[in-house]
């Protein structure tokens, strides 16, 4: 078992795509994506119940060792969410190495 | 007039609607599935698209045909602007370029629902605005993204130069979109052939999957408008002055359509899509592009305004009412 | 006798039922996604109110039709009371309660695949039925959470005075009762002409979607029923009891609401469908209601009860055994 | 980044709106909702393969940094569960300001 | 040669297929959720098996029946076999057995489309072919694994003797085999009587249900298309080869087919489609069954194979090219 | 309130019910399963896309107290992960017990 970082994001759905892709360039060594939460924030509710996806959530698990490319990620994300609305946990996990 | 407002309601599609409504406001649990509604959304696009092109496949395409898609595409391009420049004082520039966005595009179920309604009234209309309205989606999009980049003030440009084909591709290949133009495409090609292999599905079904639809969209349009009455907009616009502008929107692009409607002498059938066409505004294919290209306009604006009061408002009287005013005005 | 439970076992849907249980016997991973199942279940409700409301329209309505809601209501409320004082001394008053509002209402997947055997019979019904079946659902909740209020001896309140919105509101306007009710009124005021326009999807569709919806109920009550041997039971009740209980109370119900129907000389369709509302036990409506009202009751008692051994009873056996013994009846 | 509890809540679908409703009420800043999750526990197996929705669970997650809120949200959760079932866990995590 | 492409290609489902491709190619959105394409998928297994079922009630089951199914599970046994001895040196042993278990098996929705295409054509096919389709899923799983078994050296024998009733589950009754066989067996017990209840439903919406299910497999197909030309494979084979293999079992695995049609001397419709269940790979059962069997075989090679490169050949090539050389040999 | 592990584990979807197999076998005291998740890791994208579940992941939540529990968890699923591909992540939280 290693220690790592478990990095948790929710943002919206319409934007998941583009998520991966930064994910991808900032080098996460890979991600978990959990699609149609919904959820409330300082933006409001939002209810997951339109056909078009633009009231949906979806969440996002980053398990990360490297403590750079953890920086990396957090500094990375940061704009995205900062544009968009969501939120970003980060806790302390340890990976299971098999 | 009582009769166009009577046929319209005893629809059946238009009171599933109103069913769907009621069941949020005495706070019923009554829920469509969200992969079901994505689906029923799918198969109106999917036959409304393939009729569409099996009646263009049928019929001639002669000046009308061009000049009907020049106007729509025309009343896509102005509306956006006018609507940027009405609003863009009172409001945040992002906010001001989606709604804008909004209403220069359509609402495909709105355009379907009224299809629906000339069918029960036997009203013939053409296959080429099927095509009209897929072309009427995009412009609006383009266009709400390049004024906010032009008109946002001192804002940090985070975004850098422009990348149109990101742009293009946001706004003219979104998934409602594409399928309308490639299932119109495949209608054409396959002509009455195609159509008898898929009539019954295509078809015979239309109907009444379009009361499932409209069942889950009168549950989705109350909630928002409850969430509406709610809501501290940070657009600093009372839930009022929004509710207003839904309403007085839809009704002067209306008035905008009908006129070029009217001055291009279209049937009757095709001058009331028109019509509708620059009334309804988008809650699908916009408000998914502006929350890419555009993230820091506030959804829970413009999406109730477009979903809540506009889409209810077309449905149950817009339809009649346009129909009613066209009726007087050719009838002169 | 044997001729009735032929033209049952024979009828498609019924060996769907059949097909879907023995997957999970042979331990098949066939599975019907979640949202496809509640989506055939919703167009089963729409459907069936669509068409009993379409019917009334085109029906007189005679004293026969209220005295049939009458007795309905009645034996929706008479049957609750009576589980309920059976069962509480056996067991937590709570999952007493739970039971008894269970088996005092009905399943429209029950009734709706009566109907089918009967259409399938060449014998009618009157669509007042479905009107009957959709006034049954609700008083047996609000009667088992008034005699769980009063029985509960010794419990610390912590529910506080009953709240009567919430109640009414939890039993009366659950999603399925508001969409059969909100269809038959459509379908009443539509009439024949609604029906015209959406007949092919709810009418010739129906029975091949209750195939594929009975398949998924054979599979969930089939795992259930296998949940139901292996449970260590919370009531204090073995297995066996509950599987004897679950097959005595349709049985005692059935033999009362036939009773009922022969007493007001019902035609031979409407009185079938009668008993087969006394004698079915719901598990969508009730369970919904009882988890929020009673979560103290356990649900894994009342939902394998009704839906794994009351349910197929019903449809395997009941549906042609109620209906041998009132030809029986009505014959002398 | 802040220190803030990361408070996740497994119950069943049916209560979801009871649970949304308390957590506004308790004063949670604000929590994500992932639907149709299956799940087994005291009260045995739930399938989530029902139409009904009666045995299937849902998970909220919710970050709360104001020690009180927490509190109140513990406090205020508990006797929900103790009705109903369910459980609920409550872990450190570090919560990205954008 | 060039009408048998034509008529293929002017079929409403091929076109939507080409639809969903083209959609990833240029980057839409466009997307069918995931449980309504496993609807769609369940449909179209539910509907073939039954409408198989009623074939084979009406017609005669004489020797030839017996002989086609006898020569469909021969080479059910055998192409596994031959392609697992082909690749074993190339690749590790647990992907060539995958691999081998993928080609050996086949796809029921190839089956479909051809059926689809032999109806437009007009030209009769055997009820019986479907039962052979259903039969044919299962034996290259079992033979798969047991090569894995027999060859893997040196691997760490973390499995233990091998679970027959596992195995056997794991083949013969995964869902979608024990779909097609059930579904079967109830249309050949209730027969034209059945079909007239359920005709509506199975028959009449099929072509429409294929063409959204082929909009959703081309969408799948191009993704994955787009994955194998990027990917790292860890079999060591470069994605070229894998293509190219990809393309060269159809048509050996065709040949083969072909050539046991010819000389049974099947008719034209039974001929191509025992060809084209030889030609066909599985992307649904068979893959499924390996993550259980063979985990450690990497579905990012034989998924690909089959779904990406083997599906779209048999679909646009594949169903008229083996048609033409079926009627050019059976001319002579 | 008692300390415990909470374990997550991202799988395939086709073999969760053999983990779900696996976690009553070894004793878990329960588990809660959220299916039709996507992802990426070492054996590439899985796009959540397909009828058929082949590259669908789903993601189990395990919560133990006992420490010899915890251990026979970790030690059991660990073959599994290993053939099979998928990550699991262990990290503290407090349990709420009602
Ligand atoms: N305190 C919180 N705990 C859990 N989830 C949250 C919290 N705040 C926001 N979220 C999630 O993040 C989404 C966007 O948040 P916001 O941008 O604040 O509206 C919300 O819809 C929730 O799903
Ligand atoms: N130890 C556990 N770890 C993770 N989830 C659990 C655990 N125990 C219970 N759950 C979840 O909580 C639900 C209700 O639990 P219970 O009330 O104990 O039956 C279960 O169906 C599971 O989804
Ligand atoms: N670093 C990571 N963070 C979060 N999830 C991961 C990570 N690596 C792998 N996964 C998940 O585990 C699945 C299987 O991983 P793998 O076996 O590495 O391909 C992936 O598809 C992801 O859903
Ligand atoms: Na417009
Ligand atoms: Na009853
Ligand atoms: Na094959």
């Amino acid at each position: 078992m290693k220690p790592c970082k478990r990095i948790e994001i929710v943002i919206e759905e319409p934007l998941a795509r583009r998520m991966e892709q930064l994910l991808k360039e900032l080098g996460a060594p890979g991600y978990t994506l959990i699609p149609r939460a919904s959820g409330s924030g300082d933006r409001g509710l939002r209810r997951a119940d339109e056909p078009t996806g633009t009231s949906t959530n979806c969440v996002f698990i980053v398990a990360a060792d490297d403590p750079d490319t953890v920086h990396r990620l957090v500094e990375g994300i940061r704009p995205l969410l900062s544009r968009s609305g969501g939120i970003c946990l980060i806790s302390d996990a340890q990976w299971l190495r098999h | 007039m009582d009769s166009f407002f009577l046929t319209n309601l005893s629809s059946p599609p238009l009171l599933f609607f109103f069913l769907g409504a009621a069941a949020v406001f005495v706070r019923s649990d009554l829920e469509i599935p969200t992969q079901i509604a994505k689906f029923l959304s799918l198969y109106l696009l999917f036959a409304i698209g393939f009729k569409g092109g099996v009646a263009l496949a049928e019929s001639e395409l002669d000046a009308t045909v061009g000049l009907t898609i020049a106007a729509s595409l025309l009343l896509a391009c102005v509306v956006p602007v006018y609507v940027f420049f009405l609003l863009q004082r009172r409001m945040p520039v992002a906010d001001a370029a989606a709604i804008a966005a909004t209403y220069g595009s359509i609402s495909a179920v709105t355009f379907v629902t009224c299809t629906s309604y000339l069918d029960a009234a036997g009203i013939p209309w053409g296959g080429h605005l099927v095509a009209a309205m897929a072309l009427m989606e995009s412009p609006a999009i383009i266009i709400g993204i390049l004024l906010y980049r032009l008109y946002r003030n001192g804002t940090a440009d985070t975004d850098g130069p422009i990348d149109w084909a990101d742009l293009l591709k946001e706004s003219c290949l979104n998934g409602s979109v594409f399928l309308i133009v490639g299932s119109l495409l495949i209608g054409w090609f396959t002509g009455p052939t195609g159509m008898a292999q898929i009539s019954p599905f295509v078809a015979d079904l239309f109907i009444g999957v379009l009361c499932l639809f409209l069942l889950d969209m009168g549950i989705v349009a109350a909630r928002r408008l409850q969430d509406l009455r709610h809501a501290q907009q940070t657009t600093g616009l009372g839930p009022t002055t929004l509710i207003g502008a839904s309403l007085a929107l839809p009704l002067v692009n209306a008035a905008l359509a009908g006129a070029i409607a009217l001055l291009l002498g279209l049937p009757e059938g095709d001058a009331l899509l028109l019509t509708i066409l620059g009334a309804s505004a988008s809650y699908i294919a916009v408000p998914a592009a502006m929350r890419l290209a555009l993230p820091e306009a506030n959804p829970s604006t413009y999406l109730p305004m477009s979903l809540a009061v506009t889409f209810p408002f077309n449905l149950l009287i817009g339809i009649p009412a346009y129909h009613y005013v066209l009726r007087l005005l050719t009838a002169n």
